[in-house]
Protein backbone atom coordinates (compact mmCIF):
# COMPACT_ATOMS: atom_id res chain seq x y z
CA UNK A 1 0.00 0.00 0.00
CA UNK A 2 1.30 3.42 -1.37
CA UNK A 3 1.41 5.97 0.92
CA UNK A 4 1.71 9.88 -0.12
CA UNK A 5 2.92 12.70 1.88
CA UNK A 6 0.32 14.29 4.04
CA UNK A 7 0.01 17.77 5.07
CA UNK A 8 1.16 18.05 8.99
CA UNK A 9 0.71 21.85 9.03
CA UNK A 10 -1.98 23.54 10.83
CA UNK A 11 -2.73 27.39 11.17
CA UNK A 12 -2.00 28.55 14.52
CA UNK A 13 -2.32 26.24 18.08
CA UNK A 14 -3.77 22.81 18.00
CA UNK A 15 -7.37 22.59 19.68
CA UNK A 16 -7.70 20.06 22.23
CA UNK A 17 -11.65 19.16 20.64
CA UNK A 18 -8.79 18.18 17.61
CA UNK A 19 -7.05 15.59 20.00
CA UNK A 20 -10.53 14.39 21.01
CA UNK A 21 -11.76 14.17 17.74
CA UNK A 22 -8.54 12.31 16.55
CA UNK A 23 -8.94 9.80 19.19
CA UNK A 24 -12.19 9.11 18.91
CA UNK A 25 -11.49 8.34 15.17
CA UNK A 26 -9.86 5.06 16.14
CA UNK A 27 -12.46 3.26 18.15
CA UNK A 28 -13.50 2.15 15.00
CA UNK A 29 -10.24 0.50 14.72
CA UNK A 30 -10.64 -2.65 17.12
CA UNK A 31 -6.77 -3.97 16.60
CA UNK A 32 -5.55 -1.30 18.88
CA UNK A 33 -4.44 -1.36 21.93
CA UNK A 34 -2.42 1.29 22.94
CA UNK A 35 -2.37 4.78 21.84
CA UNK A 36 0.73 7.25 22.66
CA UNK A 37 0.19 10.99 22.64
CA UNK A 38 2.63 13.62 22.77
CA UNK A 39 2.11 17.15 22.74
CA UNK A 40 4.31 19.96 22.85
CA UNK A 41 2.91 22.98 24.28
CA UNK A 42 4.10 26.84 24.29
CA UNK A 43 6.57 27.60 27.56
CA UNK A 44 6.21 31.21 29.26
CA UNK A 45 9.97 30.96 29.18
CA UNK A 46 11.99 33.81 30.43
CA UNK A 47 14.52 35.54 27.74
CA UNK A 48 16.08 38.77 27.69
CA UNK A 49 14.75 40.18 30.31
CA UNK A 50 11.44 39.59 28.81
CA UNK A 51 8.78 36.87 29.09
CA UNK A 52 7.43 34.57 25.70
CA UNK A 53 4.35 35.69 25.33
CA UNK A 54 3.59 33.20 22.13
CA UNK A 55 5.54 31.50 19.40
CA UNK A 56 5.45 32.44 15.66
CA UNK A 57 6.24 29.49 13.35
CA UNK A 58 7.23 29.40 9.73
CA UNK A 59 8.52 26.55 8.17
CA UNK A 60 10.01 25.48 4.77
CA UNK A 61 6.34 23.93 3.60
CA UNK A 62 7.89 21.53 0.36
CA UNK A 63 10.59 20.56 2.18
CA UNK A 64 9.29 19.71 5.31
CA UNK A 65 6.58 17.63 4.65
CA UNK A 66 8.98 15.68 2.18
CA UNK A 67 10.73 15.17 5.40
CA UNK A 68 7.84 14.13 7.14
CA UNK A 69 6.87 11.65 4.38
CA UNK A 70 10.28 10.03 4.87
CA UNK A 71 10.60 9.81 8.37
CA UNK A 72 6.50 8.46 8.42
CA UNK A 73 7.93 5.61 5.67
CA UNK A 74 11.03 5.03 8.26
CA UNK A 75 9.18 4.53 11.44
CA UNK A 76 6.42 2.20 9.78
CA UNK A 77 8.98 0.17 8.16
CA UNK A 78 10.64 0.25 11.59
CA UNK A 79 7.70 -0.28 13.68
CA UNK A 80 4.25 -2.74 13.69
CA UNK A 81 2.09 0.67 14.09
CA UNK A 82 -2.10 0.68 13.24
CA UNK A 83 -1.52 4.49 12.74
CA UNK A 84 0.36 7.59 13.15
CA UNK A 85 -0.59 11.32 12.66
CA UNK A 86 1.96 14.74 12.99
CA UNK A 87 0.49 17.73 13.41
CA UNK A 88 2.55 20.81 13.78
CA UNK A 89 1.34 24.60 14.20
CA UNK A 90 2.71 27.10 11.70
CA UNK A 91 2.26 30.92 12.39
CA UNK A 92 0.88 32.40 16.18
CA UNK A 93 0.79 29.83 19.01
CA UNK A 94 0.26 31.57 22.38
CA UNK A 95 1.90 30.15 25.68
CA UNK A 96 0.01 27.65 27.23
CA UNK A 97 -1.42 26.61 23.61
CA UNK A 98 -0.31 23.06 21.72
CA UNK A 99 1.83 23.41 18.74
CA UNK A 100 2.78 19.72 17.69
CA UNK A 101 0.40 16.54 18.10
CA UNK A 102 1.72 13.22 17.74
CA UNK A 103 0.11 10.59 17.83
CA UNK A 104 0.84 6.64 17.63
CA UNK A 105 -1.21 3.51 17.73
CA UNK A 106 -0.54 -0.15 17.63
CA UNK A 107 -1.54 -3.50 19.02
CA UNK A 108 0.40 -3.53 22.28
CA UNK A 109 1.96 -0.34 24.26
CA UNK A 110 5.47 -0.72 24.30
CA UNK A 111 5.39 -0.38 20.31
CA UNK A 112 3.07 2.54 20.21
CA UNK A 113 5.39 4.25 22.86
CA UNK A 114 9.17 3.86 21.59
CA UNK A 115 7.60 5.30 17.68
CA UNK A 116 6.28 8.08 19.12
CA UNK A 117 9.10 9.30 20.87
CA UNK A 118 11.57 8.56 17.70
CA UNK A 119 9.00 10.52 16.02
CA UNK A 120 9.51 13.22 18.41
CA UNK A 121 12.94 13.12 18.21
CA UNK A 122 13.27 13.20 14.18
CA UNK A 123 10.96 15.73 13.85
CA UNK A 124 12.38 18.22 16.30
CA UNK A 125 15.52 17.43 14.59
CA UNK A 126 14.95 16.99 10.77
CA UNK A 127 11.83 19.30 9.82
CA UNK A 128 12.56 23.06 8.59
CA UNK A 129 10.56 24.57 11.07
CA UNK A 130 11.54 27.48 12.87
CA UNK A 131 10.14 29.29 15.87
CA UNK A 132 10.32 32.83 16.74
CA UNK A 133 9.21 33.37 20.30
CA UNK A 134 7.66 36.88 20.66
CA UNK A 135 8.14 38.44 23.98
CA UNK A 136 6.57 41.05 25.92
CA UNK A 137 8.80 43.32 24.74
CA UNK A 138 10.65 42.24 21.67
CA UNK A 139 11.27 38.97 20.03
CA UNK A 140 14.10 36.08 19.81
CA UNK A 141 14.62 32.82 17.49
CA UNK A 142 13.69 29.78 19.11
CA UNK A 143 17.08 27.59 20.01
CA UNK A 144 16.29 23.59 20.43
CA UNK A 145 18.28 22.10 23.01
CA UNK B 1 24.12 33.35 -16.64
CA UNK B 2 21.35 31.47 -14.98
CA UNK B 3 20.56 33.20 -11.67
CA UNK B 4 19.48 30.90 -8.75
CA UNK B 5 16.03 32.00 -7.23
CA UNK B 6 17.53 31.32 -3.32
CA UNK B 7 15.65 31.05 -0.63
CA UNK B 8 16.13 32.12 2.80
CA UNK B 9 14.26 30.63 6.38
CA UNK B 10 13.48 32.28 9.73
CA UNK B 11 16.72 34.20 10.73
CA UNK B 12 18.36 34.32 7.89
CA UNK B 13 15.65 35.74 6.24
CA UNK B 14 15.66 38.43 8.59
CA UNK B 15 19.35 38.96 8.43
CA UNK B 16 19.06 38.83 4.28
CA UNK B 17 15.60 41.37 4.38
CA UNK B 18 14.36 38.97 1.76
CA UNK B 19 12.75 35.59 1.95
CA UNK B 20 13.88 34.48 -1.53
CA UNK B 21 16.64 36.47 -3.89
CA UNK B 22 18.36 36.35 -7.08
CA UNK B 23 21.98 35.02 -7.21
CA UNK B 24 24.86 34.17 -10.15
CA UNK B 25 25.23 30.57 -11.18
CA UNK B 26 28.04 29.06 -9.59
CA UNK B 27 29.00 25.08 -10.59
CA UNK B 28 29.15 23.75 -6.99
CA UNK B 29 27.62 24.29 -3.51
CA UNK B 30 31.33 25.30 -2.15
CA UNK B 31 31.69 27.99 -4.46
CA UNK B 32 27.91 28.90 -3.78
CA UNK B 33 28.55 29.32 -0.29
CA UNK B 34 31.68 31.24 -0.62
CA UNK B 35 30.08 33.58 -3.22
CA UNK B 36 26.98 34.07 -0.83
CA UNK B 37 29.61 34.53 3.10
CA UNK B 38 31.44 37.14 0.03
CA UNK B 39 28.17 39.25 -0.99
CA UNK B 40 26.53 38.81 2.29
CA UNK B 41 28.60 39.42 4.87
CA UNK B 42 26.01 38.82 7.61
CA UNK B 43 25.80 35.22 6.47
CA UNK B 44 29.76 34.62 7.94
CA UNK B 45 28.45 35.02 11.71
CA UNK B 46 25.38 32.76 10.90
CA UNK B 47 25.18 29.13 11.28
CA UNK B 48 23.06 27.67 8.61
CA UNK B 49 22.71 24.82 6.20
CA UNK B 50 22.42 24.30 2.56
CA UNK B 51 19.45 22.63 0.92
CA UNK B 52 19.44 21.67 -2.69
CA UNK B 53 16.33 20.72 -4.10
CA UNK B 54 14.85 20.20 -0.64
CA UNK B 55 17.65 18.18 0.41
CA UNK B 56 20.23 18.54 2.85
CA UNK B 57 23.86 18.82 1.62
CA UNK B 58 26.34 17.14 3.49
CA UNK B 59 29.41 17.26 0.90
CA UNK B 60 30.22 19.48 -1.76
CA UNK B 61 27.40 19.01 -5.04
CA UNK B 62 27.87 19.84 -8.39
CA UNK B 63 24.93 22.42 -10.06
CA UNK B 64 23.56 22.81 -12.97
CA UNK B 65 21.63 25.93 -12.09
CA UNK B 66 17.64 24.65 -12.28
CA UNK B 67 18.08 23.87 -8.55
CA UNK B 68 15.94 25.06 -5.41
CA UNK B 69 18.44 26.07 -3.41
CA UNK B 70 17.34 27.16 0.26
CA UNK B 71 19.17 28.61 3.60
CA UNK B 72 18.03 27.07 6.61
CA UNK B 73 19.23 28.44 10.28
CA UNK B 74 19.43 25.10 12.71
CA UNK B 75 15.92 24.18 13.34
CA UNK B 76 13.62 24.88 15.99
CA UNK B 77 10.34 23.03 15.51
CA UNK B 78 7.94 21.50 18.05
CA UNK C 1 3.56 19.77 49.74
CA UNK C 2 2.05 16.64 51.39
CA UNK C 3 -0.15 14.94 48.43
CA UNK C 4 -3.07 12.40 49.08
CA UNK C 5 -4.45 9.49 47.29
CA UNK C 6 -7.02 10.82 45.16
CA UNK C 7 -9.39 8.22 43.18
CA UNK C 8 -8.24 7.04 39.75
CA UNK C 9 -11.47 4.98 38.70
CA UNK C 10 -13.69 5.98 36.62
CA UNK C 11 -17.27 4.05 35.79
CA UNK C 12 -16.67 2.64 31.87
CA UNK C 13 -15.43 3.76 29.54
CA UNK C 14 -12.72 7.09 29.22
CA UNK C 15 -14.55 9.36 26.91
CA UNK C 16 -12.08 11.58 24.27
CA UNK C 17 -14.18 14.60 26.07
CA UNK C 18 -12.97 14.33 29.24
CA UNK C 19 -9.41 13.83 27.53
CA UNK C 20 -9.69 16.90 25.85
CA UNK C 21 -10.87 18.57 28.96
CA UNK C 22 -7.53 17.68 30.72
CA UNK C 23 -5.69 18.62 28.20
CA UNK C 24 -7.25 21.73 28.35
CA UNK C 25 -7.08 22.94 31.68
CA UNK C 26 -3.45 22.20 31.37
CA UNK C 27 -3.52 25.98 29.27
CA UNK C 28 -2.91 27.77 32.77
CA UNK C 29 0.26 26.05 33.34
CA UNK C 30 2.55 27.71 30.91
CA UNK C 31 6.06 26.35 32.63
CA UNK C 32 4.87 23.04 30.66
CA UNK C 33 6.39 22.35 27.66
CA UNK C 34 5.46 18.52 27.04
CA UNK C 35 2.68 16.63 27.97
CA UNK C 36 2.67 12.48 26.97
CA UNK C 37 -0.31 10.77 26.82
CA UNK C 38 -0.92 6.73 27.01
CA UNK C 39 -4.43 5.54 26.27
CA UNK C 40 -4.86 1.83 26.69
CA UNK C 41 -7.91 1.07 24.17
CA UNK C 42 -10.13 -2.72 24.71
CA UNK C 43 -9.41 -4.70 21.30
CA UNK C 44 -11.41 -7.08 19.76
CA UNK C 45 -9.34 -10.70 19.97
CA UNK C 46 -9.84 -13.77 19.01
CA UNK C 47 -10.24 -15.93 22.04
CA UNK C 48 -11.93 -19.48 22.53
CA UNK C 49 -13.62 -19.47 18.81
CA UNK C 50 -14.88 -16.10 20.06
CA UNK C 51 -14.08 -12.40 19.72
CA UNK C 52 -14.14 -10.07 22.83
CA UNK C 53 -16.75 -7.25 22.48
CA UNK C 54 -16.12 -5.98 26.10
CA UNK C 55 -13.84 -6.22 29.27
CA UNK C 56 -15.20 -6.07 32.48
CA UNK C 57 -12.99 -4.30 35.09
CA UNK C 58 -12.48 -5.28 38.59
CA UNK C 59 -10.31 -3.78 41.45
CA UNK C 60 -9.56 -4.41 45.22
CA UNK C 61 -10.25 -0.47 45.17
CA UNK C 62 -8.58 0.53 48.59
CA UNK C 63 -5.19 -1.45 48.00
CA UNK C 64 -5.44 -0.02 44.33
CA UNK C 65 -5.65 3.42 45.33
CA UNK C 66 -3.14 2.90 48.21
CA UNK C 67 -0.92 1.78 45.78
CA UNK C 68 -1.75 4.34 43.23
CA UNK C 69 -0.53 7.07 45.36
CA UNK C 70 2.75 5.10 46.36
CA UNK C 71 3.59 5.02 42.42
CA UNK C 72 2.68 8.57 42.01
CA UNK C 73 4.96 9.33 44.86
CA UNK C 74 7.75 7.76 43.62
CA UNK C 75 7.61 8.66 40.35
CA UNK C 76 6.81 12.96 41.42
CA UNK C 77 10.52 11.91 43.12
CA UNK C 78 12.11 10.31 40.67
CA UNK C 79 10.92 12.66 37.35
CA UNK C 80 10.74 16.75 37.85
CA UNK C 81 6.97 16.64 36.98
CA UNK C 82 4.58 19.58 36.51
CA UNK C 83 1.49 17.10 37.08
CA UNK C 84 0.13 13.88 36.30
CA UNK C 85 -3.20 12.11 36.29
CA UNK C 86 -4.40 8.27 36.40
CA UNK C 87 -7.57 7.24 35.07
CA UNK C 88 -8.37 3.58 35.06
CA UNK C 89 -12.01 2.21 33.84
CA UNK C 90 -14.38 0.04 36.78
CA UNK C 91 -17.01 -1.78 35.04
CA UNK C 92 -17.64 -2.61 31.25
CA UNK C 93 -15.55 -1.16 28.34
CA UNK C 94 -16.28 -1.96 24.46
CA UNK C 95 -13.88 -2.84 22.27
CA UNK C 96 -12.45 0.38 20.83
CA UNK C 97 -13.28 2.49 23.65
CA UNK C 98 -10.69 3.72 26.34
CA UNK C 99 -9.90 1.80 29.53
CA UNK C 100 -6.60 3.79 30.34
CA UNK C 101 -5.57 6.99 30.56
CA UNK C 102 -2.13 7.83 31.79
CA UNK C 103 -1.00 11.55 31.50
CA UNK C 104 2.28 13.24 32.41
CA UNK C 105 3.19 16.85 32.11
CA UNK C 106 7.07 18.68 31.93
CA UNK C 107 9.02 21.49 31.35
CA UNK C 108 11.11 19.20 29.13
CA UNK C 109 9.86 16.31 26.65
CA UNK C 110 12.54 13.87 27.60
CA UNK C 111 11.23 13.69 31.51
CA UNK C 112 7.51 13.45 30.15
CA UNK C 113 7.87 10.48 28.08
CA UNK C 114 9.56 8.71 30.39
CA UNK C 115 7.71 9.47 33.32
CA UNK C 116 4.43 8.62 31.17
CA UNK C 117 6.00 4.85 30.40
CA UNK C 118 7.47 4.46 33.48
CA UNK C 119 3.78 4.66 35.30
CA UNK C 120 2.34 2.49 32.33
CA UNK C 121 4.64 -0.21 33.51
CA UNK C 122 4.07 -0.08 37.20
CA UNK C 123 0.19 0.59 36.38
CA UNK C 124 -0.58 -2.98 34.62
CA UNK C 125 2.18 -4.67 37.00
CA UNK C 126 1.50 -3.59 40.51
CA UNK C 127 -2.51 -2.43 40.71
CA UNK C 128 -4.49 -5.05 42.07
CA UNK C 129 -7.02 -4.61 38.67
CA UNK C 130 -8.39 -7.69 37.10
CA UNK C 131 -10.47 -7.62 33.50
CA UNK C 132 -12.97 -10.41 32.39
CA UNK C 133 -12.88 -10.30 28.56
CA UNK C 134 -16.99 -10.36 27.53
CA UNK C 135 -16.78 -12.72 23.99
CA UNK C 136 -19.68 -12.98 21.82
CA UNK C 137 -20.24 -16.32 23.22
CA UNK C 138 -18.34 -16.99 26.40
CA UNK C 139 -16.29 -15.13 28.60
CA UNK C 140 -12.72 -15.15 30.08
CA UNK C 141 -10.20 -13.90 32.54
CA UNK C 142 -7.82 -11.21 30.56
CA UNK C 143 -3.89 -12.25 30.84
CA UNK C 144 -1.39 -9.06 30.89
CA UNK C 145 2.04 -10.22 28.95
CA UNK D 1 -11.68 -17.93 68.19
CA UNK D 2 -11.47 -15.01 65.87
CA UNK D 3 -13.06 -15.19 62.47
CA UNK D 4 -10.96 -13.63 59.47
CA UNK D 5 -12.79 -12.30 56.88
CA UNK D 6 -11.02 -12.82 53.46
CA UNK D 7 -11.65 -11.33 50.58
CA UNK D 8 -11.55 -12.57 47.05
CA UNK D 9 -11.09 -11.02 43.74
CA UNK D 10 -11.41 -11.76 39.74
CA UNK D 11 -11.12 -15.41 39.13
CA UNK D 12 -11.02 -16.74 42.37
CA UNK D 13 -13.92 -14.70 44.05
CA UNK D 14 -15.48 -17.21 40.53
CA UNK D 15 -14.17 -19.94 41.39
CA UNK D 16 -14.82 -19.87 45.43
CA UNK D 17 -18.41 -18.17 44.25
CA UNK D 18 -17.86 -15.41 47.23
CA UNK D 19 -16.11 -11.87 47.01
CA UNK D 20 -16.08 -12.25 50.75
CA UNK D 21 -16.12 -15.30 53.38
CA UNK D 22 -15.48 -15.98 56.96
CA UNK D 23 -12.43 -18.26 57.99
CA UNK D 24 -10.80 -19.54 61.29
CA UNK D 25 -7.62 -17.91 62.64
CA UNK D 26 -4.14 -18.67 61.79
CA UNK D 27 -1.14 -17.56 62.97
CA UNK D 28 0.76 -16.67 60.45
CA UNK D 29 0.63 -16.15 56.36
CA UNK D 30 1.93 -19.55 55.69
CA UNK D 31 -0.36 -21.84 57.93
CA UNK D 32 -3.10 -19.82 56.21
CA UNK D 33 -2.67 -20.33 53.17
CA UNK D 34 -2.45 -23.98 53.93
CA UNK D 35 -5.61 -24.77 55.64
CA UNK D 36 -6.75 -22.39 52.87
CA UNK D 37 -5.86 -24.56 50.28
CA UNK D 38 -7.21 -27.88 52.08
CA UNK D 39 -10.57 -26.34 53.17
CA UNK D 40 -10.74 -24.58 49.35
CA UNK D 41 -8.99 -27.33 46.43
CA UNK D 42 -10.06 -24.78 43.91
CA UNK D 43 -7.26 -22.44 45.08
CA UNK D 44 -4.50 -25.85 44.35
CA UNK D 45 -5.00 -25.42 40.58
CA UNK D 46 -4.63 -20.89 41.02
CA UNK D 47 -1.74 -18.88 40.57
CA UNK D 48 -2.70 -15.97 43.20
CA UNK D 49 -1.22 -13.60 46.06
CA UNK D 50 -2.18 -13.30 49.38
CA UNK D 51 -2.78 -9.34 50.17
CA UNK D 52 -2.44 -8.52 54.62
CA UNK D 53 -3.83 -5.00 54.76
CA UNK D 54 -3.49 -4.27 51.69
CA UNK D 55 0.34 -4.79 51.15
CA UNK D 56 1.34 -8.19 49.12
CA UNK D 57 3.02 -10.81 51.32
CA UNK D 58 6.33 -11.59 50.48
CA UNK D 59 7.52 -13.48 52.95
CA UNK D 60 5.34 -15.68 56.16
CA UNK D 61 3.96 -13.03 58.27
CA UNK D 62 2.61 -13.02 61.84
CA UNK D 63 -1.66 -12.47 62.12
CA UNK D 64 -2.89 -11.47 64.99
CA UNK D 65 -7.07 -12.14 63.56
CA UNK D 66 -7.73 -7.89 62.78
CA UNK D 67 -5.59 -7.77 59.72
CA UNK D 68 -7.75 -7.33 56.11
CA UNK D 69 -6.83 -10.58 53.90
CA UNK D 70 -7.58 -10.49 50.21
CA UNK D 71 -7.07 -13.32 47.78
CA UNK D 72 -5.63 -11.84 44.18
CA UNK D 73 -5.36 -13.33 41.13
CA UNK D 74 -2.63 -12.35 38.36
CA UNK D 75 -3.27 -8.35 37.83
CA UNK D 76 -4.70 -7.48 34.26
CA UNK D 77 -5.84 -3.81 35.01
CA UNK D 78 -4.86 -1.72 31.87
Amino acid sequence: MARKPKNIFVEGAISPEKIATSIQHHSEKTDIGAHSIFLGQVRADEKEGSVVRAIEYTAYEEMALQKAFEIREAVFEKYPLTCMHIYHSLGEVKTGEICLFVFTSSKHRKVAIDACEELVERIKKELPVWGKELLENGETWKVNT
Amino acid sequence: MELFKIKAFGLLAEKLQASEFDFPYHKDTEQLLNALKESHPELQSSKFSLAVDKNLVQQNTGLNGNEEIALLPPFSGG
